[in-house]
């Protein structure tokens, strides 16, 4: 039986996640003043690209076609390691974020080689500044989960969500607030929201994530986009476990809630969408230093108490 | 015991051999890899079962030198160093076969081969080594048969800076080493290591001081490792594969070795070793992302995991100082596996530079592209090699990162001391990472992908069968040992038991399974999801219509290869960035005009720490030595001054 | 058999003077450096014999004025060694010099040879005078043969009559002299103070009553002997006529004077220094010896750092090995080990070395060391010793240098020595350096071919007893034999 | 008898004084020659009683070397160099003579140091070490080739001074094997100088400083 939970939860996952750019179309254009998107949209695309024959230029070879299949799949295997509901997933275990973050890696490695591999030159221009924010975001974020794992005196996402309650909240709220904020901040930079990213754009040479995958179509594209909403899932169960310390003892009751956190979480970036204005590249790394010194400032603030 | 020697002979007499045919040089080549290859049967046999059965075996005969003895020991330690010599020496004579083939009749292989060997009879010999005479007549002659490899292309300027800087490093570093082990042994007859004793707290620490300048200039950690970048791309590429990936671990492995004859540590020096550690990794990875040659991004990368495995040592020492003997128990493991798979995915990366050195005659970024057309199974291992190098799974560089990091997370939940050093150490690792994989995503696609830049990289050609063979092989085992992590149990705790104290070896028994089996249970994870997204791919949607078009570009017309994203545009963010750090030297076009002409522009990543540090001192202590050379003046009348002056004095002054 | 070994070079070299006819004149040469290498052989078996027999080496006979302790045999059969080989190289020059005569290719200027019988004729006395010097137990005559040897060596030097190896010539034998004339002071000296007890300069009787030796007088000796011998062996500052010698002597010369004349005066400061020891001034000599030992080889880094000359860049070598002998036998204890087991192994490496430095100036025709590229390519087995002789001279194991250097650090570490140790460590390794930079730039690289060169062919016989030396060497590096270690160690008891 | 060797040795050290202020070559060389001879009658005078025949053989023998046959070696050189008739000194004479007390002061202050068992004559030590440094003067700072042997001759003139005061008894193959060194190192020396001047056109030992290792503006750029 207890097998069965955990396979809900990781398939409840899978098919949620194209939900989340619903919701954030929704609420941007209630900002916006228009009607916007159906909120299934992503799913009629997925299925519509599916269909599709992809067409691959002669500059291309195997690279490109593995690209969005190695990235798809890691992020369906980290999923297969992320807490649902502050709950353990089926496989959780010491260290375990450390493989998350690793597998992040190789995903964008993946994808970074497949951009490569099209010798166009706004695709590398792409690739060149995912790496670049990269290197940024992955020590905020390392840092953050250091800091959580010093709060929390726990070694797996799992044991520390599991700890992470109310009470902790109360002790700990300034610390645990900018771990908040800085992984919101990787959120936005992880997933090519506004304002590290502009997804929508029309104008490739501003565009980080969008324009190394201008060369796929059909299935491959479908498995992009699709990693894509699993990223953003990914990012948006850890906030949603932080700002949502579990209550109530019964796993449906636990599972309402993460997920209604999980929508606020999607309403939040839409918010975020709408109110601030993208920021020039140059600033990007700015931005991401600055979830680098909220989670620096979370640990101090642990380390001297 | 017996069959390593039997290998060291084995491997020396194939030296001769080699040298014998030198005028013939298939023959030579024959000679040579067969040797290596055998030996390496013979020796990897002996280590594994070492490793296996977890003891020691030990033999001492007497030697006529002074403080000499024929001493050897193989313990899990040694045996856990020699594996990787083994299997890389052996297999890297394989792939040398197919890339010195072309070399025949212009550079001497029957000199090379004999180089070869000796550098593997002499690496064999450093690692069970018992006596510090036997260590340094190994560790010397191993800089010496180096040497003359890094000179193989002699003719070029390049290849003697090189190999000057490597010479020079290597004879600091000796000796310091000298110094250290008289000191180590200062009240034994012979220099045995069995009959060292600890020596008191300033001792100990001047001794670690020494060895970490001596095995530090060895093992390349940052600011000692100017020879490092230079010397690699130098070499022929399976002796690059070799030096980078086994023969830089002596100095490791000679620091460990010190470390347990000097007794209770003190803390510093764990502090020391994981600021040097994390200052290396760091600025390894960096400097790796601003290079414009492939083999000199693996040779900084290469830097990048010495830094990796020093920082935990460093972390591992700084924990057993407060005793955190668990957290030092995975630091030491995740040192030691780090140890065993860098080797692995460094060989393989540099046969892959190799192979395409020698199929496009050229190993700069900017001159090459679009090789995965010409050699898809090159591409397909180099680019296994270099996820392995950035720690992704499910390849082997992850499993040791992976321990470092839960030893570093042990720590942060520990005393803030403890918790300081875990931190450094991580972020060190997590910017480190983020960094080499910027830097291989940016190797292996100017290299690989896309569309090639110059003639000679369209007109490249695939490697033969026997380099294939080597690169093949190390891919599998990078693969497999993240795969089969468990399996790495008894090897590491048995080798962390003997290299860093028993007490360690028990703790690693209780800490390193678990991450080892989710390790593997992770990577299996991942490699049956990937299979199956890529068969439901294969399966489940339309296959793929291959249009004989370049790619759409966003419309524009006429797309050059030029026009591509290149080595230098890729790193350029990050490098513009930490420019304060890697003062790279640039001419940049000023464009006055409105109808400009043709514009060009360069960059040029300097050796920074070379520049800045080692050339003024030189140039400093040349100009001290020209000062002083006034007293060399050719005037017979003061010469004789001297005389009489100094004997006055001395009457004056004895009297 | 003592006499026999003296008197054998000294009637050859007398003999050399008659005999007409260069090919009989070099297989005299051949022959006696042979006969006295034989000699030197039996005389060693019956020693090494004797000492298996009795325990310990046998005694010198007391006022005997010729005997051989250990010391003395051991640089006796390092003479005799590198003269051997040493006959053999020069009958091969000889040879070639005969066939190119006159031409300087650095400025032109045109230069005659000595007459071979002069330069036969010396190199045997020279032989005849350094056996004697290793021979004497009366330390008057001891002083006598060291400065015969520099009389017949400086006919040695001038044997290119070009006004640069005149000058070297004038230098080494004013310098030189100087230099031993004040060793004779410290003779006289050190006959005054046995003049209580009437030792004389006898070396056993002094070393019997070195307790009734007076003490002031002693020291005043011993300054005056050290900076005499000093000046000989090529001790800082007392080293300046060494450079000019060694590179404008022919190559075998320089091999002799570096490998066994550089002994030669070594000995004597060891002598003395064994007086000193015995009348319990080991302190006082110790510390003087190691003082100078380390100025000299700061002394010669400095100078082989940005040398422009391959030859000098030798010699400035020896100075500095010279030093480290200095600080070994300074030092006491197992260092006096290292130091004789240094001395025996500079001195081959040394001469190997001078030897293939020849032959470079033969395929190269300049000693400038920015001139010689690409040796390798020109001269391959000439490159290969080239390299070899840096590797061995610089210590890189397997060599005797490379234990001695261990040995003497071993000990300087263990006494405490620490800034000593730390001084030697940075000077060796910015000699490594600047010595690397030297060998790789000549050796390696693409050879530049001048105008109307021709290719070269390389003389076997010139190369040849620097590889059998190198081979020696290497050998001592990976196994000291028996009789080797016993020589030595009886040796180290002498001092 | 020790009365008159002591007025020897005051002679000795006034040739000394003479030595460095004198200009002229010839002189030069007369007034070593001179010193020479005062040196082998020291001996005579030193020992106790009748001097042994044996010893007088001896000094009549160094006399003759030292009086005669160097002062002929010399000139010979000298003329055949054809040099000019000065020393040529490289220091002004008033310098000379400074340096000159200076070796003084510090031999007597040695010779305090190093009291002599036995001694019959005083001042032995100090004039012998004074007559050594008054050597070295002319060997450093005069210009020529021919004044440095003259001052290696006056070197070994105050070793002499000292040696032959108190070991007439040494054995007298030592002795002569000594002396034999002496007098060729004498004939060596006169062989270079003539080599010299055919070489260079004098034999001003500036010519001779080709050798050197100076790398004069090589360097604190």
């Amino acid at each position: 039986m207890e097998i069965v939970k955990p396979l809900t939860q990781y398939l409840a996952a899978l098919l949620l996640a194209p939900l989340l750019p619903g919701i954030i179309n929704r609420v941007k254009a209630f900002f916006a003043g228009r009607r916007g998107q159906p909120v299934l949209q992503l799913y009629y695309d997925l299925y519509k690209l599916l269909q599709k024959a992809p067409v691959y230029s002669r500059t291309t070879t195997w690279v490109f076609r593995a690209g969005p299949v190695i990235g798809l799949a890691a992020i369906l295997t980290s999923l297969a390691v992320l807490p649902f509901a502050g709950r353990p997933s089926f496989l959780a275990f010491d260290g375990d974020f450390i493989f998350l973050l690793y597998l992040l890696g190789l995903a964008r490695f993946a994808t970074v080689l497949a951009a490569l591999d099209t010798g166009s030159a706004f695709e590398g221009m792409g690739a060149s500044r995912e790496m670049q924010f990269a290197v940024f975001a992955e020590p905020a974020f390392f840092l953050g989960l250091a800091a959580l794992a010093r709060v929390t005196g726990q070694t797996s996402l799992a044991g520390m969500f599991g700890v992470l309650t109310g009470d902790l909240w109360r002790t700990a709220a300034p610390v645990l607030a900018l771990l908040t904020a800085s992984f919101f901040i990787v959120l936005l930079a992880e997933n090519s929201r506004v304002p590290a990213d502009d997804p929508n754009t029309h104008l490739e040479l501003t565009m980080i994530h969008e324009v190394m995958v201008l060369d796929h179509s059909g299935p491959e594209l479908a498995y992009i986009l699709y990693g894509a909403a699993l990223k953003l899932w990914f990012f948006g169960a850890l906030i949603a476990c932080m700002v949502l310390p579990r209550h109530s003892g019964s796993w449906a009751g636990d599972t309402g809630l993460f997920l209604l956190a999980m929508a606020g979480v999607a309403a939040a970036v839409g918010v975020v969408e709408s109110v601030i204005a993208r920021l020039r590249l140059i600033k990007v790394p700015y931005m991401l230093i600055t979830a680098f010194a909220f989670s620096t400032l979370a640990l101090i603030f642990q380390m001297g108490r | 015991m017996l069959l390593v020697l039997l290998s060291i002979i084995l491997l020396l007499a194939s030296s001769a051999l080699a040298l014998f045919f030198s005028r013939e040089p298939s023959r030579a080549q024959d000679a040579g890899a067969y040797g290596a290859v055998a030996a390496s049967a013979l020796g990897l046999w002996a280590a594994v079962r070492t490793l296996a059965a977890g003891s020691a075996e030990t033999l001492s005969l007497p030697w006529s030198v002074p403080l000499g003895s024929l001493s050897f020991c193989l313990d899990p330690l040694s045996a856990l160093f020699l594996v990787p010599v083994f299997l890389l020496t052996g297999l890297a004579a394989v792939y040398g076969v197919g890339y010195l083939r072309s070399y025949a009749g212009s550079k001497p292989l029957g000199l090379a081969w004999a180089a070869f060997n000796t550098l593997t009879a002499a690496m064999v010999l450093v690692f069970t080594a018992a006596n510090a005479v036997l260590f340094l007549l190994g560790w010397e002659l191993m800089a010496a048969a180096s040497f003359l490899l890094v000179l193989f292309e002699h003719d070029k300027a390049q290849s003697r800076k090189a190999g000057f800087i490597y010479l020079a490093a290597g004879g600091a570093g000796a000796l310091l080493l000298m110094a250290a082990f008289a000191l180590l042994g200062a009240g034994s007859p012979l220099l045995d290591f069995a009959s060292f004793r600890t020596p008191s707290g300033t001792a100990a620490s001047a001794i670690f001081l020494l060895a970490l300048g001596g095995f530090g200039l060895k093992a390349g950690f940052i600011p000692l490792h100017v020879w490092l970048p230079e010397a690699h791309p130098a070499a022929p590429s399976h002796v690059s594969a070799v030096m980078s990936g086994v023969m830089i671990k002596t100095g490791i492995y000679g620091l460990i070795r010190v470390l347990v004859f000097l007794g209770p540590w003190q803390e510093w020096w764990g502090w020391t070793l994981l600021a040097a550690g994390c200052v290396s990794c760091v600025l390894g990875a960096l400097f790796a992302l601003a290079q414009h040659e492939l083999k000199r991004v693996l040779a900084y990368s290469s830097i990048e995991n010495i830094g990796i495995i020093l920082a935990a040592v460093g972390l591992g020492m700084v924990g057993a100082a407060h005793n955190a003997d668990r957290l030092a128990a995975l630091a030491f493991a995740g040192a030691l596996l780090h140890v065993f798979n860098h080797s692995l995915f460094k060989g393989l990366l540099f046969m892959g530079a190799g192979a395409v050195l020698h199929g496009a005659g050229t190993a700069e970024l900017d001159a090459l592209g679009g090789l995965a057309k010409k050699m898809p199974r090159t591409a397909l291992l180099f680019i296994a090699g270099a996820a392995s190098a950035c720690a992704l799974p499910p390849f082997n560089g992850f499993a040791g990162e992976f321990l470092v990091y839960l030893g570093a997370f042990k720590g942060i939940s520990s005393y803030p001391a403890v918790a300081l050093a875990g931190v450094l150490a991580g972020l060190s690792l997590a910017v480190a990472g983020a960094l080499a994989a910027a830097a291989f995503a940016r190797a292996a696609g100017a290299a690989f992908l896309g569309e090639p830049r110059t003639e000679r990289a369209a007109a490249a050609h695939p490697p033969d069968g026997l380099m294939l063979f080597s690169m093949y092989a190390l891919g599998a085992l990078c693969l497999a040992v993240c795969a089969a992590a468990p399996l790495l149990l008894v090897p590491l705790v048995s080798a962390v038991g003997a290299g860093f104290g028993g007490g360690f070896g028990a703790a690693a028994a209780l800490e390193v399974p678990g991450p080892l089996v989710y390790i593997s249970a992770g990577a299996l994870l991942l490699a049956a999801v990937a299979a199956i997204a890529a068969v439901k791919r294969r399966s489940m949607f339309p296959a793929a219509r291959t249009a004989d078009v370049p790619t759409w570009d966003c419309g524009y017309a006429a797309p050059t290869a030029r026009m591509q994203y290149g080595a230098s545009s890729f790193a350029q963010p990050l490098t513009d960035f930490f420019q304060p750090v890697l003062r790279k030297l640039g001419q940049y076009p000023v464009i006055a005009e409105y109808f400009p002409g043709k514009a060009s522009f360069s960059t040029e990543a300097q050796a920074v720490v070379y520049n800045a540090v080692y050339a003024p001192a030189a140039a400093r202590i040349r100009d001290l030595a020209y000062r002083f050379s006034w007293l060399q003046h050719g005037r017979l009348q003061i010469y004789i001054m001297y005389i009489v002056v100094t004997l006055l004095g001395l009457l004056l002054w004895k009297l | 058999m003592i006499k026999a070994l003296m008197l054998l070079p000294l009637a050859a070299g007398l003999l050399s003077f008659l005999v007409r006819g260069d090919l009989a004149r070099r297989s005299l040469l051949l022959w006696t450096a042979r006969g006295h290498a034989l000699l030197t052989a039996l005389l060693l078996y019956t020693f090494v014999s004797a000492r298996s027999a009795l325990g310990s080496f046998p005694p010198p006979v007391p006022g005997e004025w010729f005997a051989y302790d250990a010391l003395g045999l051991l640089f006796l059969c390092t003479t005799s060694a590198l003269f051997l080989g040493a006959a053999h190289y020069a009958v091969a020059y000889l040879a070639s010099e005969k066939r190119n005569p006159g031409e300087d290719a650095e400025d032109g200027f045109i230069f005659n040879n000595a007459p071979e019988t002069v330069f036969t004729g010396c190199l045997l006395l020279f032989l005849a005078a350094m056996t004697a010097v290793t021979a004497s137990r009366h330390l008057g005559l001891l002083w006598a043969f060291v400065e015969a040897t520099t009389l017949l060596s400086a006919p040695l030097i001038y044997f290119h009559r070009h006004k640069r190896s005149l000058e070297a010539t004038w230098k080494y034998l004013l310098i030189c002299s100087v230099g031993i004339a004040l060793a004779l002071m410290g003779n006289l000296f050190l006959g005054a103070a046995g003049l209580k007890s009437g030792a004389g300069l006898d070396l056993g009787g002094l070393l019997a009553g070195a307790d009734l030796l007076d003490k002031p007088l002693l020291k005043a000796a011993f300054l005056f002997l050290f900076v005499g011998y000093g000046t000989k062996m090529g001790l800082a500052p007392f080293h300046t006529w060494l450079p000019d010698a060694h590179s404008e002597a022919p190559a075998v010369v320089s091999a002799l004077l570096s490998g066994a004349l550089l002994n030669c005066a070594f000995l004597g400061i060891l002598r003395a220094g064994s007086v000193c020891s015995a009348a319990g001034l080991a302190d006082f000599s110790g510390g003087i010896l190691v003082l100078f030992g380390l100025f000299s080889l700061v002394t010669a880094a400095l100078f082989m750092l940005g040398q422009r000359d391959y030859k000098r860049l030798l010699a400035y070598s020896s100075i500095e090995h010279m030093g480290i002998l200095a600080i070994g036998a300074g030092l006491g204890g197992g260092a006096v080990y290292g130091a004789l087991l240094g001395a025996v192994s500079h001195s081959l490496v040394k001469a190997g070395l001078f030897f293939t430095s020849g032959v470079v100036l033969a395929a190269e025709k300049t000693k400038r060391i920015a001139d010689v590229r690409g040796l390798w390519r020109r001269a391959p087995r000439t490159a290969v010793l080239w390299l070899g002789g840096f590797f061995l001279i610089t210590g890189l194991p397997p060599s005797g240098i490379f234990l001695s250097k261990f040995v003497i650090l071993r000990e300087a570490l263990a006494g405490r020595h620490y800034l000593l140790a730390g001084v030697f460590l940075v000077f060796l390794a910015l000699l490594f350096a600047g010595m690397a930079k030297v060998f790789i730039s000549m050796t390696f690289g693409e050879h530049e071919a001048r105008p109307g060169e021709k290719a070269f062919k390389e003389p076997s016989g010139m190369l040849l007893p620097a590889a059998v030396f190198f081979a020696c060497v290497m050998f001592i590096g990976l196994f000291i034999p028996d009789w080797l270690h016993r020589l030595l160690e009886g040796a180290a008891l002498n001092i | 008898m020790h009365t008159f060797a002591e007025l020897i040795i005051v002679f000795v050290i006034l040739l000394d004084l003479a030595l460095a202020v004198t200009g002229s070559l010839s002189s030069c060389i007369r007034l070593v020659a001179v010193q020479g001879v005062v040196a082998g009658i020291l001996p005579l005078l030193a020992g106790s009683g009748t001097p042994h025949a044996r010893t007088a053989a001896f000094a009549a023998f160094i006399i003759l070397l030292k009086g005669v046959v160097f002062p002929w070696l010399l000139t010979r050189a000298r003329d055949r160099s054809g040099a000019r008739k000065d020393v040529e000194p490289l220091i002004t004479y008033p310098a000379s003579i400074m340096l000159c007390l200076g070796a003084f002061i510090a031999s007597s202050w040695l010779g305090s140091r190093l009291p002599l068992p036995e001694t019959n004559v005083a001042w032995i030590v100090p004039a012998s070490l004074a007559t050594i440094f008054t050597g070295f003067l002319l060997i450093t700072t005069r210009s020529k080739a021919i004044t440095q042997v003259l001052g290696y001759l006056v070197i070994e003139n105050g070793i002499y001074i000292f040696g032959l005061a108190l070991f007439v008894e040494q054995p007298l193959m030592v002795e002569l094997a000594i002396l034999l060194d002496v007098f060729v190192a004498v004939f060596v020396m006169g062989i270079a100088i003539f080599h010299i001047s055919r070489e260079f056109d004098h034999i001003d030992t500036a010519e001779l400083s080709e050798l050197s290792d100076w790398r004069r503006g090589e360097y604190g750029k």
